[in-house]
């Protein structure tokens, strides 16, 4: 028995906003992230759809997950389960995703994560970064990056953007 | 580090993929009688072509299961193609 | 045959070696043989070797399409041992680590067969017991084995991680004493030259194109070099057994995939036993010549491509660095890579192939080399017999439809 | 005696930098290598070969030195195997040559050299068999290996990895390079230019002027041009490898001492222009100190100011000779040149050359410049699967058939003359199709001459002699990578830049045979040894697989609970201070007595929703899940198609449409994607849908005789709520689902609230227990006590061989009507034997200490057989016993049997007995 606390380094206060040199990661205290999956849900929504790079606005918004999923950002609250009249699925997430808004020169510090370019478009906003599945787009200002990370893996991320910060 | 590209998402990195199986299996119907061979052949069985195959593959990030012709000796990707019926 | 020994050597060295002779022909294929064995590599060699040795056919043919030893022969980390969890794979794997144990003196070809130690580590409480239930094991199946405790690992392996950061902390370990390395080029070569010795005909560059069936009976190969007729047949064509399959219109419970190997730079001895951390998913001892030479885990995509690939060089050259912090500026000088046969129970495929005439010796993952001598005995015994050693049969095809399927990974945690 | 020139050349002179080599003091300048420096200060001797210790110069300038090769130690750090010709001075550096002790000049091992004869190739093949090769190994190995590494890690050691994009990538910054990256920038693409010196130019420095131009202006004009085209340039960097789909793999060096960071550059096109390296000509005593390639001769004239030497015998017939013989006689040298087509050839002298003898002239010589032609440097083209063709008029291998989007110009594409090398790159960068010029110069060859006298090498650092390659083709060794790993020729740390040419020619002329029939061995990456390190990227310490963290994480650290790694979570083990065995009883015991709380929260909380949901999770699971009645749980497994327990755990029926499954901490990952492929494979995806909220809830598991207590207290109304139902209800303004299951065997509740009001959940909870002598466990003691129960623990007492019938779950297998994920596994030979592993537990009398985990049960017989192994067993403070529980072959059948454990030869006898050590009937589950 093993006692392997000292081996980690305790999670960081997300509240405070991570100095990285040329960026800056900075937590976002959303109202609301809400999972909403069904076959058209991607017609069905009438808030604006976020994709790679995408520009996400600053009120309520979707970012697209997969071919009949998405994240609904600061929308109204709906009640979880199943909605048949619109077939829809809906989960509420809002603890599940630490999120936050990367700025500055954010760019080197996604490449060192993935092969990642603004250059190439994509549907949905999920992908692995530093081997971890987060959801990453702009915001509509065109600079800042916004990631959704599950919350259990808020501090790997933290540190990797410290890692990269080292080297940039 | 190749690049395959999920029906849905787009080209991404290969890390993003994980290999589910060769194309063409069907389950057989366990609510009647399934021979030892056939299920050993269903669940074993494999062309495991060198050169032209048909697989299936999963995108990790967007969960898509989707069917990939590619080359298994110069690893070049012919296509990809969703197994879902409309695709969007 | 010309003896090689220190006399002879002593004395070719005094002529300039000019006495010496050709280890093996290069004969012409003939038009019919008593068996073929398609593949020149360990198994294939080593098959024909126990044919004409154990069961006196010495009209063999070893049919190669590239050169000898080129598959995985000659891409391998050269690990030979016998640390597996259930008595079959046990019985198997350890017959072939005793074979090894006399093959430079049966050759007469010195294959450097290094009894150095194997060790497994273990870096958790829950690694530990497993390690004790593999230890266990090992020991009721006859194989040496030794439970070491933290100290007893870092003795043998000064150089490994023990700072306060090290994500997998080394808790103890499994220890094979009789495990260790061989030379994986000189064991094809030696086998080919005591093959070619006892009159079996090495045949390179000709490459099996199909087979000739008559009357449901497999009785020749087409080839390269055109049509050759055998009495009986085998395949040990690890890598493209599914290739040689769709031939003879089967399929096999085979998916190919790359595995890669590397090697550093020479460096003065550092490391004196073979060591697998599996939390890490790497492995590595030192070569005679002092490079370090370094395994991991399979690339995630099936491939007939002989080259690695860039996530998977990631993971196991980082393991490496967390196993051992110093060599992470050692250099690495080369990597490549083997396309190894993956069956669903990781244990290999020895038998009759479901065509008459045809057995197959394939299906070794990542572990063929260990197992070359063992291979080629149970191929030779089945293809002179027709029947099973009792070594062989738990690994038959039928093991698939039975259920009967022997999957270490399953049953001990144990990396193949 | 210095060699080095008064004026010209890349260094500064302003920056002496003071050094050391094999502990004698020097001097170069900034802008040297340590190789450069040495040969500037007349040193002759910089290594020794591997197998004969034969003292060795320089033979190149660059990555193709073979000889050279040292440890370097700079501020305390050492690094081994250093090429002198690529290592940058830096200022306090010791250089010691590598396999030579006590120096190069003086080596004690040098007498090894005198019993060559009987180091042939491959001789260890032919001895060393009696008695055993262990006596032997020890001693070879003393003997082999280049240098020696230091066993301490460098903190500051640490590499980088980037990925980067763009149009085209121009490998390669001399004169071709610079001029197609120049047309490429300026036809709008995004073009990017990697030099590995850390200067631009390449070989146009050893020319004055280049179209007209003096080459420094000519080359900052291509630099400026580029730039301002967009271009970017990366100097000091090398192109290692290139991998599948046109992945090329960059090295960027720093200073001596950091990590090169890797950058996988993504190219849409690839201009290949790598330049050539010089080939040895082989002739006796070729690997003579003072013996160096033509072209790194003009490259130390023309970058370090340094002449070769003094009297100088040139050996070569190529143009760049004849320019070369120019330069050096102007810059004071005494130049004589000589054909290699004169024979025999042979060197004079022993650590210091003397002479070269060219048939019977002798020509006095303290160096000789040697050129066997030029050999484009194609590795990179052939890691993409280009082909390789053979000219005849050049003597070498050039690029033919081309790897997808990948072109080749310059020295690489075997254009050699400046002129006609600038325009096809132009063309090329420009995207014009360009055919390859036609050579101006005819090379004759001078391949090695099997059976002339003499010690001719062929590979210097692994000392393979044309003898050796010789003897290789008498033994049939002739394959190309037979002879390569017969003779090692090649596999130097040079990989055989400079042998593998003349190994070819030897074995092409040996066997009468033409050269590309011989054909080449595989190129394999990478191009230059790069460190291990680089490979790294952010796998290190916590971030090589970074544990998840629970919500509750601070609150755990505070109260100085002891946290590890439990399925890939950061969880408490256990909550005390004391020693870890006693805290985890005395834990357990608490949860027997009164009430525990467990941070459950790792649980998988995985939403299966839609109309097809019943039918998809009883088609998933095992157990008959479709007559599950909303707000009730059930315990079921799901397996693999194989018929394996893949994960066992709850599953609540919220309302006819919605489930949730509790699997695994460890599985929600791999459950959440099992789930997904079924989903799509078979089923009605638009039907079905599944929402991994793991992370969304905390979950705080309340267990013990006074748990309902201690929920009271907090107001939380657990009346009518019978055992496995679930209830969705409130706590402090805020959505609260409380299950009632139980994996203790006490009465259990499992309180999931959103992540970020655990900790106020957390505390209250705290609060409440206080008064009722209760507290918190970590998961040791939670073992325990599901131990006690016989409840399992997937993956600890089951394997990948495990089914459901083994477990004492038999129903489903036998009659379960509809289909489900494994079913007809579960009818195989091997599932229907009798002979299969059940799970047992095994009774040990009171006082004795637990079976170790592990034991196996055996057999008595004489040589035991193994039937089966203990998989969990603690001291149980409950019972104030051992429990224990293991897969036995035939469990069910021995129940009251005694049987053997056997544990590293030791032996204890158990008594087989049902899983369940306490409170079998059930009776606490509702006290």
């Amino acid at each position: 028995m093993r006692d392997d606390t000292a081996l980690w380094d305790a999670p960081r206060d997300p509240a405070a906003p991570i100095d990285l040199g040329k960026a800056k990661l900075t937590r976002v205290q959303l109202t609301r992230q809400t999972l909403v999956s069904g076959p058209n849900v991607l017609q069905q929504t009438d808030l604006p759809l976020v994709d790679w790079p995408g520009a996400a606005p600053a009120g309520a918004y979707a970012a697209i997950l997969r071919r009949d999923r998405v994240l609904l950002v600061n929308a109204p609250e709906a009640p979880d389960g199943w909605n048949d009249t619109a077939q829809q699925a809906t989960s509420d997430v809002t603890d599940a995703y630490t999120v936050f808004d990367l700025t500055g020169d954010a760019l080197p510090f996604l490449q060192r994560g993935a092969e990642i370019t603004p250059d190439i478009p994509s549907r949905s906003v999920a992908r692995l970064l530093f081997g971890l599945g987060v959801f990453l787009y702009r915001l509509d200002d065109g600079t800042t990056y916004r990631l959704h990370v599950p919350r259990a893996h808020a501090e790997a991320l933290i540190q990797h953007f410290e890692k990269a910060a080292s080297h940039t | 580090m190749q690049i395959f590209t999920c029906p849905f998402c787009g080209p991404r990195d290969e890390r993003e993929f994980h290999f589910a199986a060769e194309a063409g299996k069907t389950r057989p119907d366990t609510t009647g009688e399934v021979s030892a061979e056939t299920w050993a052949a269903y669940l074993h069985a494999q062309r495991n072509d060198k050169g032209r195959t048909r697989e299936v593959w999963m995108h990790l990030p967007c969960a898509e299961l989707f069917l990939m012709e590619r080359d298994s000796v110069t690893m070049e990707v012919y296509a990809t193609h969703p197994l879902r019926k409309a695709p969007q | 045959m010309t003896r090689y020994s220190a006399f002879t050597l002593f004395r070719e060295g005094l002529r300039g070696h000019k006495g010496w002779p050709q280890a093996w022909r290069s004969p012409a294929p003939k038009p019919e043989y008593d068996a073929i064995v398609i593949g020149g590599g360990g198994h294939g060699l080593a098959t024909a070797y126990y044919l004409a040795n154990n069961h006196k056919i010495t009209k063999v043919a070893v049919l190669e399409k590239g050169w000898l030893g080129g598959g995985n022969t000659g891409r391998n980390t050269t690990v030979i041992r016998s640390n597996y969890f259930y008595p079959e794979s046990a019985a198997l794997y350890d017959f072939g680590v005793k074979l090894y144990e006399g093959l430079s003196r049966d050759l007469n070809y010195n294959i450097m067969f290094s009894q150095r130690g194997m060790i497994v580590t273990a870096h958790s409480e829950h690694d530990m017991e497993m390690a004790a239930r593999q230890t266990n094991a090992m020991r009721l199946n006859g194989v040496d084995a030794e439970l070491l405790d933290r100290d007893q690992v870092l003795k043998r392996i000064p150089l490994a991680n023990t700072r306060p950061d090290c994500r997998h902390p080394i808790h103890g370990g499994v220890l094979q004493p009789r495990a260790g390395t061989g030379r994986h080029d000189a064991v094809a070569w030696g086998l080919a030259r005591a093959a070619d010795a006892r009159g079996v005909d090495i045949i390179q560059n000709c490459e099996v194109t199909g087979f000739i069936t008559e009357a449901g009976r497999c009785v020749g190969v087409e080839t390269s070099l055109g049509p050759i007729r055998a009495g009986v047949i085998g395949a040990a064509t690890a890598g493209h057994s599914s290739v040689i399959a769709q031939m003879a219109g089967l399929q096999l419970p085979i998916t190919s995939y790359a595995l890669q190997a590397f090697v550093s730079e020479p460096l003065k001895p550092v490391m004196d036993t073979v060591w697998l951390a599996p939390p890490f998913g790497t492995y590595f001892s030192q070569s005679d010549k002092g490079g370090l030479v370094i395994g991991g885990g399979l690339d995630r995509v099936p491939s007939y491509g002989q080259r690695g690939n860039l996530p998977m060089q990631e993971t196991v050259l980082a393991g490496l660095s967390e196993m051992v912090p110093a060599l992470a500026k050692v250099k690495l000088l080369r990597h490549w890579a083997g396309i190894v046969d993956v069956t669903p129970d990781s244990s290999p495929i020895i038998g009759p192939s479901g065509l008459d005439g045809l057995y197959l010796n394939c299906g070794w993952g990542t572990g063929g080399f260990k197992s070359i001598p063992a291979g080629g005995w149970l191929l030779a015994h089945l293809m002179a017999t027709g029947t099973h050693h009792d070594l062989s049969r738990p690994f038959d095809l039928t093991r698939f439809p039975t259920g009967r399927l022997i999957d270490e990974g399953a049953a001990s945690g144990i990396a193949h | 005696m210095t060699l080095r020139l008064p004026t010209g050349g890349l260094i500064d002179r302003s920056k002496p930098l003071r050094f050391t080599f094999d502990g004698k003091p020097h001097t170069g300048f900034e802008g040297d290598t340590i190789a450069s420096a040495l040969l500037a200060s007349g040193t002759r001797i910089l290594g020794r070969s591997f197998k004969y210790h034969r003292p060795r110069g320089l033979w190149g300038a660059w990555v193709d030195e073979p000889n050279a090769i040292m440890s370097v130690t700079l501020n305390g750090q050492t690094f081994p195997n250093c090429l002198a010709t690529t290592t940058y001075l830096q200022d306090g550096m010791q250089a010691r040559a590598v396999n030579a002790w006590p120096s190069a000049r003086f080596d004690v091992k040098a007498g090894l050299d005198l019993f060559h004869r009987w180091f042939a190739a491959g001789f260890y093949y032919k001895t060393f068999m009696w008695p055993d090769w262990h006596l032997f190994e020890p001693m070879i190995r003393r003997m082999a290996g280049l240098g020696a590494v230091s066993p301490d890690h460098l903190d500051t050691y640490s590499s980088d990895q980037s990925h980067d994009r763009c149009d085209t990538i121009v490998i390669g910054g001399g004169p071709a390079g610079l001029a197609a990256a120049e047309a490429a920038a300026q036809a709008g693409q995004d073009v990017l230019l990697v030099e590995d010196h850390a200067d631009l130019g390449g070989t146009a420095h050893q020319l004055a002027d280049i179209e007209g131009i003096p080459t420094s202006d000519w080359i900052t004009a291509r630099h400026s041009a580029i730039q301002s085209a967009g271009g970017r340039i990366l100097t000091h960097t090398t192109a290692f490898g290139i991998y599948d789909h046109g992945l090329v793999g960059l090295a960027q060096n720093g200073p001596f001492g950091t990590a090169p960071r890797l950058i996988r550059l993504r190219a849409n096109r690839i201009i290949l222009a790598t330049g050539a390296i010089d080939r040895p000509l082989t002739f006796a005593n070729n690997d003579r100190p003072g013996i160096m390639a033509v072209a790194a001769a003009a490259e130390y004239l023309a970058r370090y100011a340094t002449l070769p030497g003094r009297q100088i015998a040139l050996l070569a017939t190529t143009p760049q000779a004849d320019t070369l013989a120019a330069q050096l006689t102007q810059a004071g040298a005494n130049v004589t040149r000589v054909d290699p087509a004169q024979s025999p050839l042979s060197a004079r002298g022993g650590k210091r050359l003397t002479a070269l003898q060219a048939g019977d002239r002798t020509h006095p010589a303290d160096t000789i410049l040697a050129s066997g032609g030029l050999t484009p440097l194609v590795h990179l083209w052939r890691h993409a699967g280009g082909k390789l063709d053979w000219c005849e008029h050049r003597n070498a291998f050039l690029p033919g058939t081309p790897p997808a989007n990948m072109t080749a110009t310059g020295a690489a594409n075997g254009t050699f003359e400046t002129d006609e090398a600038l325009e096809h790159a132009r063309a090329t960068g420009a995207g014009t199709p360009t055919k390859r010029p036609d050579p101006k110069h005819h090379l004759t060859p001078h391949w090695p001459t099997p059976g002339s006298p003499g010690r001719q090498w062929i590979d210097f650092q692994h000392d393979v002699t044309l003898k050796d390659v010789e003897l290789a083709a008498r033994e049939n060794y002739t394959s190309v990578e037979h002879l390569k790993r017969y003779t090692t020729l090649g596999m130097a740390s040079d990989q055989g830049k400079t042998s593998n040419m003349p190994g070819l020619a030897a074995m092409a002329a040996i066997q009468g045979r033409p050269i590309p029939e011989i054909g080449t061995t595989t190129f394999r990456p990478p191009f230059v040894p790069v460190p291990i390190e680089m490979y790294r990227g952010a796998h290190s310490k916590q971030l090589w697989t970074p544990l998840k963290r629970l919500p509750l994480e601070p609150q755990h650290r505070a109260s100085g609970a002891a946290l590890g790694d439990y399925g890939g979570w950061l969880r408490p083990g256990w909550c005390g201070k004391g020693d870890p065995a006693e805290e985890a009883q005395s834990e357990a015991l608490m949860a027997r007595q009164t009430a525990a709380i467990f941070d459950a929260s790792p649980l998988g909380k995985i939403e299966v929703i839609g109309p097809d949901a019943g039918a998809f999770v009883n088609f998933v699971y095992y157990n008959t899940i479709a007559t599950l009645k909303p707000g009730r749980i059930r315990y079921g497994f799901m397996l693999t198609e194989g018929g394996a327990v893949f994960d066992d755990g709850v599953i609540a029926r919220l309302d006819t449409n919605r489930f949730v499954i509790s699997c695994s901490s460890s599985h929600v990952d791999a459950v959440r994607t099992h789930l997904e492929a079924w989903r799509q494979d078979g089923n009605d995806p638009d039907r079905i849908f599944i929402h991994d909220t793991t992370q969304h809830w905390a979950t705080l598991t309340v267990t013990g005789p006074r748990a309902r207590a201690l929920l009271d207290t907090l107001d939380l109304d657990t009346d009518d709520m019978p055992h496995m139902s679930l209830r969705e209800t409130a706590w402090n303004g805020t959505p609260l689902r409380l299950a009632r299951v139980s994996f203790t065997g006490d009465t259990s509740f499992e309180l999931s609230i959103r992540a970020s009001h655990a900790p106020a959940l957390w505390d209250a909870l705290l609060t409440a227990a206080k008064p009722l002598d209760a507290g918190p466990i970590g998961i040791e003691a939670l073992s325990i006590l599901r131990a006690e129960k016989g409840f399992l623990m997937i993956g600890k007492d089951t394997d990948g061989e495990t089914m459901p019938h083994d477990l004492g779950f038999t129903a489903p297998r036998l009659k379960k009507s509809t289909p489900f994920v494994g079913d007809r596994s579960l009818h195989t030979d091997k599932a229907n034997a009798p002979d299969r592993k059940q799970l047992v537990g095994l009774t040990v009398p009171s006082g004795t200490p637990p079976l170790p985990t592990g034991a196996h049960l055996i057999t008595d017989d004489t040589t035991p057989r193994s039937l089966g192994y203990v998989t969990s067993s603690y001291q149980s403070p409950t019972l104030g016993r051992p429990i224990a529980l293991a897969l036995l072959e035939n469990g069910t059948d021995r129940m009251g049997d005694t049987i053997t454990a056997w544990h590293l030869g030791k032996t204890r006898q158990a008594t087989v007995s049902p899983p369940c050590a306490l409170d079998p009937e059930g009776d606490r589950l509702d006290a």
